[in-house]
C-alpha cells in the first residue's frame, strides 16, 4: 500500500518531468536533424548547425538580451522586494488592492502592453528612449509580478517570532529587514528574480515594438529567422542558449540558492 | 507624570513606519504608474474614441457586446485560463513538494528541469508540440502505427492542444511559486501527522495543502493571468477556430489596425483579470488572519 | 538599589474579549530579581511581552526607567528578552545568533567575538558556535536563547522560562551563572519561571500570579511559610489545605476545628484578626513518629494510614488518611537506613502548632 | 550619414544586402542599418504608435499599409521629384499603392502544387478536384491570401472583388471541405507540402520559387483566370530622420539596374516594364504590361473597410467546414 | 506484561561525522511505562525519532513488536509520540488538532467528539477546543500537543519533555492523569524527561542515557539508591561525590580515606568487590544535629562551617565546609518553628554508614 503510494508518487513526478521535457526533447532532436527541416528523426543526426551558431548574427543578439535579463531581474528584483515587503510585511492600508494591482501587468496582452506604451511615450515625446530603455523599463513592469508575488509568498511564511527577537536584540527596522527578513525571504526572492530573468530573456510581444534597429534581443533575431525558415538552426539556437543559462541556474542552486536550510530552528 | 494615559492602539502607533512602508512601495507604484498606468489609461481613452469620427464613442463597446464573437472569445479565454491554472496547479504541486522537501541528489537535476522548459522560447516549444500533437504527428504516428486508431486523434487546434501548449508554458512559473510555500512548511508538522496516522495523502491534504494556501493561491492566479494575455501558444495551438481574446487583440491591433476595438478587448480582460485577482488575494487573506488569530504569535 | 527599573500602573490587556491581564501594578527597582510565578494560561508571557514592547496594554502604563514606553519602539527599550519559544535564527548559526546583539549595537569585531565566547561558555556550549539551530537539541537551542540574549549585557532582562528544557544539574548550574551574572552587573532580571524551587533559589522577590491578577508579592520565604491566600498556599510548594469550621481561642494559641471530622488542631495564634477559613500545613512538617509510644508533648498528634507511598529520590511522599475526610500529604525522608513505611502501615503523625499556617476564608 | 532600413529576415536579408544594399552604400557613401525586426503589419503598427517616428527611415511594406499609413498621415508621400523613378513604374500598381508608397516588387498569389502527385492543374478550381480531398491547407484569414481566394473564388462564380464575395465564400465552404485545416504562419504552410502532407495550396510566387529552386518536386501556376498580386511597397515614415537618404534609397531601389538585380536574386517580378531579366524569371514573374493584365485588382482601401465583416463571415461560414 | 513491544539492538547514529546515539540495545516490554533521563544533548529525542520512524538508525535495528521497522513508515508504526516542540498544526482549532488522529482512524463523528472532549478534560482545557494555538500560552500549546497524543489512544506512546513548560501544580496533576491512562490502558510508554522527580514518580523503570550511550538502567529506587557511577549519582537528585584515596576494611564495614583532607568515612562494606573510587552521599542523608553534644553513636561525625544557604521552601540547602577541600552540600528541613542555620554557623553533622554509597572508580 506505502510503496504503492511511493510508486505512484514517484511515477506522477515522472509523468509531469516527461510532459515538461517532451517538447523540449523533440526540440533538441530537431536541433540535430540532418535535413534542413525541422523533424523528429533522432536516428539521423548532425551537429552542424551548432556551427552556424558562433557568428555575430547569433552572439550580438545574445550579449544583449543576457544584458537586459541581468538588469531587469536585478532592478525588478530590489523593486519587487520593496513593494511585497511594504504590501504584505508591514500591511498598509488597502493592501489587498495594492496586491491586486501590482499584479495587473500580467493581465494585458504584451501586444497591448508594447503598443500602449510606445503610444504614451511617443506623445509624451520621449521617443529617444525608445530602444534599449524602454526595453527594460517594460521587461521590469512585467517581471515585477512575478517577484512580487514570489517574495509575497515567502513573507506571508515568514515567522514574526524572529523579527520579535530581532527587535528586541535592538536591532531596528532596517537592520532587521537585513539581517532577519532578507535571509529569511531569499528563495522566494531568487526565485522571482529568475523568472524575472527568463521573461526578459525570451521575451518577443512587448520587445518587438521597442527594439532600436540594430540592436536587437535574440528571441526577435530568432522569430525574425523563423519567419522565413523553419530550419534546425533555430533549434540549435534555443537548445544552446537554454544550456547556458540552465547552467547558471544549476549553479546557482548548487552554491545554495533556493533550498532553504531554515527548519528546526525555532520551536 | 502621574496620570495614566492609555495606551495607543498598535495600529496608529507610528505614522513615521507607515510612511516608511508606502515609501518602499514607492519605486514599484512609480515605474508601474509611468511605464503601465498611464499607458494603460491611454488605451483606456482610446477605447472610447472612433477614429473615423474623433470625439467621444462607445461604438467598439457596443460592437464588443453584440457581434457574437468577442463575448464568445472572452468565455472562451475564462475557461482556457480556468483550465490551465487548475492544470498547472495540480501538476506542479507534485514536483514543487518533491523540489521543497526532498534531499536526494537528483533534486537539482528536477529543479533544472522544471525550470528547462522557460529557457527556450515559447515560439520554439509550440512547434514542439504542434510536432507531438499534430494529426500527423508523432503521437498519432505511434498510434496508427501500432494500429490502435484508424484515423489520427483531433490532438491538436483545439482547445485540448491550448490548454496542453500553455499548461507546459506557465508550468515551472507554477511549481516555482509552490515549492516557496511548502518549504515554508515547518516539517515538524508533517512528522506531527505522521505520528497520528496519517497517510502520505492525508498529510498533503490535511496538512500541507491547506498551509500552502499562499502558494497555491499564487499559482492560480499566475497561471489564470499568464494564459490569458498569452498570444503565441494559442494562436500556434488553436488553429483558426480557437481564437482566445488575445490572439482577437493581436489580430486588431495588427491586421485590421482597430486600435479602438482592440482596447475594448484589453479592457474586458483587464477587467476580468482585476476581479479574479482580488477575489484571489482576499481569500488568501482571509486565511491568512484565521491562520493567525488576532494577532499574537507564539510557536 | 533604589530607583525604580521597571513600573507598569494598573495594567490591564484584552485580546478580543477575552480579558488576560487584569489591573496589574508592579515596580521593579533597578538591580532587583524578581520572580513571576504563575499557573500555565495566567498571563506571565502577556505581562513580559507588554513590557518588551511588543503587545500594547489596553489600559495602564509602562514605564522604564521613569519614562512612559506608550510609544516607544521593542528594540528602543533597551531591555533583553528570552523567549519562551526560543526564536533562534533558522539562518544564522549559533554564534550568529548569540553575536547579533552587539552587531546591532554596533560592537566591534573581536568585541563580538569575545562576548560570544564568554555568553556561550556560561551556558556550556563553547564548541557549539559554527552549528545551525536545526542542528542541536531542545535544550542545547534553549541555552542558546539564553546566551544569545545575555550577550549584549542589557541592563534590564526578562526571561519567559528559560530552563524549563534543562536537566536538573544543568539547571543548577545555569541559575548560579545567572545569579552571578546578574550581580555582577547589577542587571534588572523580571524572570518567568514555574518552577517555585528556581524562583525560591534565586528572587529577591516573587510574583505571583493567579488568573491576570497578582495574588501576592514577597520574598521566597515570606511565601512559602505566609502565604496569602489558600491559592498561593497551595500553588507554592505542595501543602495540605484543610477547611476549618469553628476555633476557639486560648491565650496564645487556636484551636481548629476541622471541616467534616472531629479532629481540632492546635495552632500559633496569627497576628491578624481575620475570620479564620484555612489551615495550611506543608507536607515536610508533618513528622512521621517512629513508633506510637509517648514524645513531644502530644499536642497535635495524629494516627493514621497510609494509602499511597511516592518514593521521590530524596524523600517519600505518603498518602496518610486520618479520618475519611482527612487525608494528609506527608513527606519524610527516605533513607538507605531506615525501614521504610508501605502502603496499609498505620503511622503517627505529629505537627508543631507553630508550623500550622491560619488563612482567611 | 547612415539610414536605417527596417524589412525581413531570412533569406530575404541576405539578398538584398548583396543586391541593393552594398552597392548603395558604395555609391552614395551611406552606412545602412539593417533592422529585420518585425512583419509588415508591426512595423506599421510601431509606425502609427510612435506617431511616425518609430526609428527607422525606410521600411518595406505593401500597399495596403500604404494606404493606411497614407490616410493616418504617417508616411511620407513620395514625390517624383525627389524619386524620378517613380515615374517609371506601371501607373495602375503605383495607383493600387496610393501616394505615400514605392512598389519595388510584385509578387502574385500563385497555387502551388506537387508535381509528383497531380497533373498540372490550370485553375483555381482545381482546388475542388476529388484527389485533393484532405491534400490542401488554406492560410488563416489573418494572412492576407485567404481573402484574395475568396475574391478570386467570388470572380470566377460569378460574384467580383469586393462588392459581392457570396459566391466566393460559397465556393470556399467547399474548398474548406477539401483541406486539412488553416495555418497562418507561411514557414508552416510550406512546411506541410514539402514533407509532401499536402499536394496543393495557394502561396505567394516568390517563395513559391524558392522552393522550386531548392528543388522540391513543387511547381506553381498563375491560373487562368488571372490573380491578385502582392504589391511591395518602401515606405518613409513621417518622422524619419533620414529622409534625404531613405529617398536616395528609395530611388536607388527603383533603379533599372538594381530592379534587375532585386528580380534576378530573390525571383519576384517588378513594376517597371524596362527591365531585362532572363527569359526564365520572366516567364514566371510580373515584368510587362502584359502581365498586368492577368491580375485583378481589388481597390485596397476598400477591402481594409470590409476586412472585419468578411472576417466574421469566414469564422461562420468558412472555418468550421474543415474539421 | 510479558511481550516485548519495542526493541533496540546496538543501534547508533550519527549526523554527518557527529556520532549521537552509540550502540544502545534495549528491550520495553508491553504496558511498561520507561523514563528516558539524560543531560541536555545526550541524544535522547534522536533515539525517540528513530522509534518514531523519523530518523533511520545508521546501524542497528529496532524492532516494534518483534517486527524490524527498516522499511516502515511512521505512520505505519502504530505510535504515539508528544514533540518536544509541540508542532501543533496552525491553521486548526484546538479541537481539531486532538480530533486530528481520530479523524485519521476513520472515527465516526461523534466518537471523535467524545474523544476530544475528553482528551481536552484530562489536559484541563475543556473550553479551550475553539481557540486556534496562536492564541494559546506555552503551556497551554503543550498541553494540547499532550491531548493530542493520547486522543487516539496507541498503543505506545513517545513522550518527549511533555510537561515541561507546566507549573509544579499542574504538572502532578498531568502526572497522575497521564499514569492512569497508561495503566487504564495498558498502554507502553517511553517517557522523555529531564525531570528526575517525574521520572522517579512515574516510571517502572529509567533509562539514564550519557553521551550517546546507556549509564544505567533500573527501577527508581534502586537507580536512585544504587547508581552504577559517578556519573549517575550526580545526575539523579542531588549528591555529593567525594573522591577516595584508600580504604581499609572492617567486618562489615570499610574506612574510606577521602583525598586530599585527613578526614575518614565509615561505610557499610558494598557487596561487590570493586576498587573503590569515589563515594556518594546523598544531602538529605546528612544530618544536621542541634547541639555539638554526644549523640547518635559517634560515627562519622564531623563538624563544620556554613558557607552558603539556599531556602527552597520545604528545604534547605547548606554548603557545610569540613576542611579546605571538603565541602558538603546538606539539605535539612525548614521549618517556622526551629531556628534555622545562618552564614558563618558552626554545624554539626552526621551521616549514617548505611547511606554512604561506595563506587568503583
Ligand atoms: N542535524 C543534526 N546535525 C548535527 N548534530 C545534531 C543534529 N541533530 C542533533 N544533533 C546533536 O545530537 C545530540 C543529541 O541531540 P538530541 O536532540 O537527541 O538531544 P536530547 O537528548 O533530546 O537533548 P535535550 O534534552 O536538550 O532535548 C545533540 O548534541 C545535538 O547537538
Ligand atoms: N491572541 C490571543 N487571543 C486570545 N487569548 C490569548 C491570546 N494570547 C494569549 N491568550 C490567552 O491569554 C492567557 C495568558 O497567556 P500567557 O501566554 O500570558 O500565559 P502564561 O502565563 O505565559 O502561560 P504559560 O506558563 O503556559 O506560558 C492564556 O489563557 C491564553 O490562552
Ligand atoms: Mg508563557
Ligand atoms: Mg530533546
Amino acid at each position: 500500500m506505502n510503496w504503492l503510494l511511493s510508486v505512484l508518487f514517484r511515477l506522477m513526478l515522472a509523468g509531469v518531468l516527461t510532459f515538461i521535457t517532451l517538447p523540449l526533447a523533440v526540440v533538441i532532436a530537431a536541433s540535430f536533424s540532418p535535413t534542413s527541416a525541422v523533424t523528429f528523426r533522432p536516428w539521423e543526426w548532425t551537429a552542424r548547425w551548432y556551427g552556424d551558431l558562433v557568428s555575430e548574427r547569433w552572439l550580438l543578439p545574445f550579449l544583449l538580451s543576457v544584458k537586459i535579463a541581468v538588469i531587469v531581474s536585478i532592478v525588478s528584483g530590489i523593486i519587487g522586494v520593496m513593494a511585497a515587503y511594504a504590501v504584505v510585511y508591514e500591511k498598509i492600508r488597502f493592501s489587498e488592492a495594492a496586491m491586486s494591482v501590482l499584479l495587473l501587468p500580467l493581465s494585458v496582452p504584451q501586444i497591448v502592453k508594447g503598443v500602449a506604451i510606445v503610444l504614451f511615450l511617443s506623445l509624451v515625446g520621449l521617443q529617444s528612449f525608445l530602444g534599449t530603455p524602454a526595453l527594460i523599463a517594460a521587461h521590469i513592469v512585467l517581471a515585477l509580478p512575478f517577484v512580487v508575488r514570489m517574495v509575497a509568498t515567502s513573507i506571508a511564511n515568514f515567522d514574526r517570532n524572529l523579527d520579535r527577537a530581532g527587535q528586541i536584540l535592538g536591532a531596528n527596522k532596517r537592520q532587521r529587514v537585513q539581517h532577519i527578513l532578507l535571509p529569511a525571504i531569499r528563495p522566494g526572492v531568487l526565485s522571482g528574480m529568475t523568472f524575472a530573468f527568463i521573461i526578459s530573456f525570451n521575451n518577443i510581444p512587448l520587445s518587438v515594438f521597442l527594439v532600436r534597429p540594430g540592436d536587437t534581443t535574440l528571441p526577435i533575431t530568432v522569430i525574425n529567422y523563423l519567419e522565413y525558415s523553419l530550419d534546425p538552426v533555430m533549434a540549435a539556437v534555443n537548445v544552446a542558449s537554454m544550456i547556458f543559462i540552465l547552467a547558471v541556474i544549476f549553479l546557482f542552486e548548487k552554491i545554495g540558492g533556493f533550498s532553504v536550510k531554515l527548519h528546526g530552528g525555532s520551536k | 507624570m502621574n496620570t495614566i494615559t492609555l495606551a495607543v492602539p498598535a495600529a496608529s502607533l507610528s505614522p513615521i513606519r507607515r510612511s516608511y512602508s508606502y515609501m518602499a512601495l514607492s519605486p514599484a507604484a512609480l515605474f508601474l504608474s509611468v511605464f503601465f498606468a498611464l499607458p494603460m489609461g491611454l488605451m483606456i481613452g482610446i477605447s472610447f474614441s472612433q477614429e473615423e469620427v474623433g470625439g467621444f464613442s462607445v461604438e467598439s463597446y457596443r460592437r464588443f457586446f453584440t457581434d457574437g464573437l468577442s463575448v464568445a472569445g472572452f468565455c472562451r479565454t475564462a475557461v482556457m485560463s480556468g483550465l490551465v491554472a487548475i492544470a498547472v496547479t495540480v501538476l506542479g504541486y507534485p514536483v514543487a513538494y518533491f523540489l521543497a522537501r526532498s534531499r536526494s541528489r537528483w533534486r537539482a537535476v528536477v529543479f533544472a528541469l522544471a525550470l528547462a522548459p522557460e529557457l527556450a522560447g515559447v515560439v520554439l516549444r509550440t512547434y514542439g508540440w504542434l510536432i507531438i500533437l499534430e494529426d500527423r504527428g508523432f503521437i498519432n504516428d505511434v498510434l496508427l502505427d501500432l494500429g490502435l486508431i484508424s484515423s489520427p486523434l483531433p490532438l491538436s487546434k483545439n482547445l485540448f492542444a491550448v490548454v496542453v501548449g500553455l499548461t507546459h508554458v506557465v508550468l515551472p512559473f507554477g511549481i516555482l511559486s509552490l515549492m516557496t510555500s511548502i518549504q515554508g512548511i515547518d516539517e515538524s508538522l508533517e512528522r506531527a501527522a505522521q505520528m497520528l496516522g496519517a497517510s502520505r495523502v492525508s498529510v498533503v491534504r490535511h496538512v500541507i495543502v491547506p498551509l500552502s494556501v499562499p502558494g497555491i493561491v499564487s499559482s492560480l492566479l499566475l497561471s489564470f493571468t499568464m494564459a490569458a494575455s498569452a498570444y503565441a501558444t494559442p494562436a500556434l495551438l488553436g488553429g483558426a477556430g480557437f481564437k482566445v481574446l488575445a490572439t482577437m487583440i493581436s489580430e486588431q491591433v495588427l491586421f485590421y489596425v482597430d486600435w479602438p476595438f482592440a482596447a475594448v478587448m484589453a479592457n474586458a480582460l483587464l477587467l476580468l483579470m482585476l476581479v479574479i485577482s482580488f477575489v484571489g488575494v482576499r481569500f488568501e487573506a482571509l486565511h491568512r488572519i484565521r491562520r493567525s488569530g488576532a494577532g499574537r504569535t507564539t510557536a | 538599589m533604589s530607583s525604580i527599573d521597571i513600573e507598569l500602573v494598573s495594567v490591564s490587556k484584552s485580546f478580543g474579549a477575552i480579558s488576560v491581564v487584569k489591573d496589574i501594578s508592579l515596580q521593579i527597582p533597578q538591580g532587583e530579581f524578581v520572580s513571576i510565578l504563575g499557573p500555565s494560561g495566567c498571563g506571565k508571557t502577556t505581562t513580559l511581552n507588554m513590557i518588551a514592547g511588543f503587545n500594547q496594554p489596553s489600559f495602564g502604563d509602562i514605564r522604564i526607567r521613569g519614562r512612559s514606553q506608550g510609544r516607544v519602539p521593542p528594540e528602543r527599550r533597551n531591555i533583553g528578552l528570552v523567549f519562551q519559544n526560543y526564536a533562534l535564527f533558522p539562518h544564522m548559526t549559533v554564534a550568529d545568533n548569540v553575536g547579533f546583539g552587539l552587531k546591532m549595537k554596533g560592537a566591534a569585531r573581536s568585541e563580538i567575538e569575545s562576548g560570544v565566547a564568554s555568553a556561550l561558555r556560561s551556558v556550556h556550549l563553547e564548541d557549539y558556535g559554527a552549528r545551525y539551530p536545526r542542528e542541536l537539541s531542545g535544550g542545547q537551542q534553549q541555552r542558546v536563547a539564553l546566551a544569545r540574549a545575555i550577550a549584549p549585557r542589557p541592563s534590564v532582562l526578562l526571561l519567559d522560562e528559560p530552563l524549563s528544557n534543562l536537566d536538573l544539574k544543568l539547571r543548577e548550574a545555569m541559575r548560579l551563572e545567572l545569579k552571578e551574572l546578574q550581580q555582577q552587573l547589577g542587571m534588572t532580571f523580571v524572570y518567568v519561571t514555574h518552577d517555585q524551587e528556581e524562583a525560591m533559589a534565586m528572587s529577591d522577590r516573587i510574583v505571583v500570579m493567579w488568573q491576570g491578577a497578582i495574588a501576592q508579592t514577597g520574598g521566597p520565604a515570606s511565601i512559602y511559610r505566609h502565604p496569602a491566600s489558600s491559592f498561593v498556599a497551595d500553588f507554592i510548594g505542595k501543602s495540605n489545605i484543610l477547611t476549618i469550621e469553628g476555633t476557639s481561642e486560648q491565650e496564645a494559641t487556636l484551636d481548629l476545628h476541622l471541616a467534616g471530622s472531629a479532629i481540632s488542631l492546635r495552632a500559633k495564634r496569627p497576628p491578624h484578626r481575620q475570620q479564620a477559613g484555612f489551615c495550611c500545613i506543608r507536607p515536610e512538617d508533618i513528622a512521621v513518629l517512629n513508633n506510637t509510644g509517648p514524645g513531644g508533648g502530644g499536642v497535635n498528634r495524629l494516627s493514621g494510614t497510609v494509602r499511597r507511598v511516592i518514593n521521590l529520590g530524596p524523600s517519600l511522599e505518603l498518602a496518610v488518611e486520618i479520618d475519611p475526610h482527612v487525608v494528609l500529604t506527608v513527606l519524610t525522608r527516605s533513607s538507605l537506613s531506615a525501614s521504610l513505611p508501605v502502603m496499609g502501615d498505620v503511622v503517627a503523625l505529629s505537627i508543631d502548632p507553630d508550623d500550622i499556617q491560619v488563612l482567611p476564608e | 550619414e547612415t539610414l536605417v532600413v527596417n524589412s525581413y529576415g531570412g533569406p530575404y536579408e541576405e539578398i538584398i544586402e548583396k543586391a541593393i544594399i552594398a552597392p548603395f552604400e558604395a555609391k552614395f557613401g551611406i552606412d545602412v542599418i539593417y533592422d529585420p525586426v518585425g512583419s509588415a503589419s508591426q512595423d506599421y503598427a510601431k509606425i502609427k504608435a510612435t506617431g511616425g517616428r518609430p526609428g527607422f527611415d525606410v521600411v518595406v511594406m505593401t500597399a495596403s499599409q500604404s494606404l493606411q499609413g497614407c490616410r493616418d498621415g504617417v508616411l511620407e508621400k513620395l514625390d517624383v521629384a525627389t524619386i524620378p523613378n517613380l515615374a517609371k513604374l506601371m501607373p495602375r500598381l503605383a495607383a493600387a499603392a496610393g501616394p505615400c508608397g514605392a512598389v519595388h516588387e510584385v509578387q502574385y498569389m500563385s497555387l502551388l502544387y506537387r508535381k509528383d502527385k497531380l497533373a498540372t492543374p490550370s485553375s483555381w478550381s482545381a482546388l475542388l478536384a476529388p484527389e485533393l480531398k484532405g491534400r490542401i491547407v488554406l492560410p488563416t484569414f489573418q494572412n492576407i491570401m485567404a481573402i484574395y481566394l475568396v475574391e478570386m473564388m467570388s470572380v470566377i462564380n460569378g460574384g467580383d472583388l469586393v462588392d459581392n464575395l457570396d459566391p466566393g465564400f460559397k465556393a470556399m465552404e467547399a474548398v474548406a471541405r477539401q483541406s486539412i485545416g488553416f495555418e497562418q504562419s507561411s514557414a508552416i504552410l510550406e512546411s506541410y507540402i514539402k514533407d509532401g502532407t499536402v499536394w496543393a495550396m495557394p502561396f505567394w510566387n516568390g517563395r513559391a520559387q524558392l522552393l522550386v529552386d531548392a528543388g522540391l518536386p513543387v511547381d506553381y501556376i498563375r491560373p487562368k483566370e488571372g490573380t491578385i498580386p502582392l504589391i511591395a511597397t518602401l515606405n518613409v515614415p513621417v518622422g524619419a530622420q533620414n529622409k534625404q537618404s531613405a529617398m536616395k534609397f528609395i530611388d536607388f531601389f527603383l533603379e533599372k539596374t538594381s530592379q534587375e538585380a532585386w528580380i534576378g536574386g530573390y525571383k519576384v517580378g517588378s513594376a517597371r516594364t524596362d527591365v531585362e531579366v532572363p527569359e526564365a524569371i520572366r516567364a514566371r514573374q510580373i515584368t510587362s504590361e502584359a502581365d498586368l493584365k492577368t491580375l485583378l485588382l481589388p481597390d485596397l482601401s476598400l477591402v481594409a473597410e470590409r476586412l472585419p465583416r468578411w472576417a466574421e463571415q469566414w469564422d461562420r461560414d468558412v472555418v468550421p467546414q474543415a474539421d
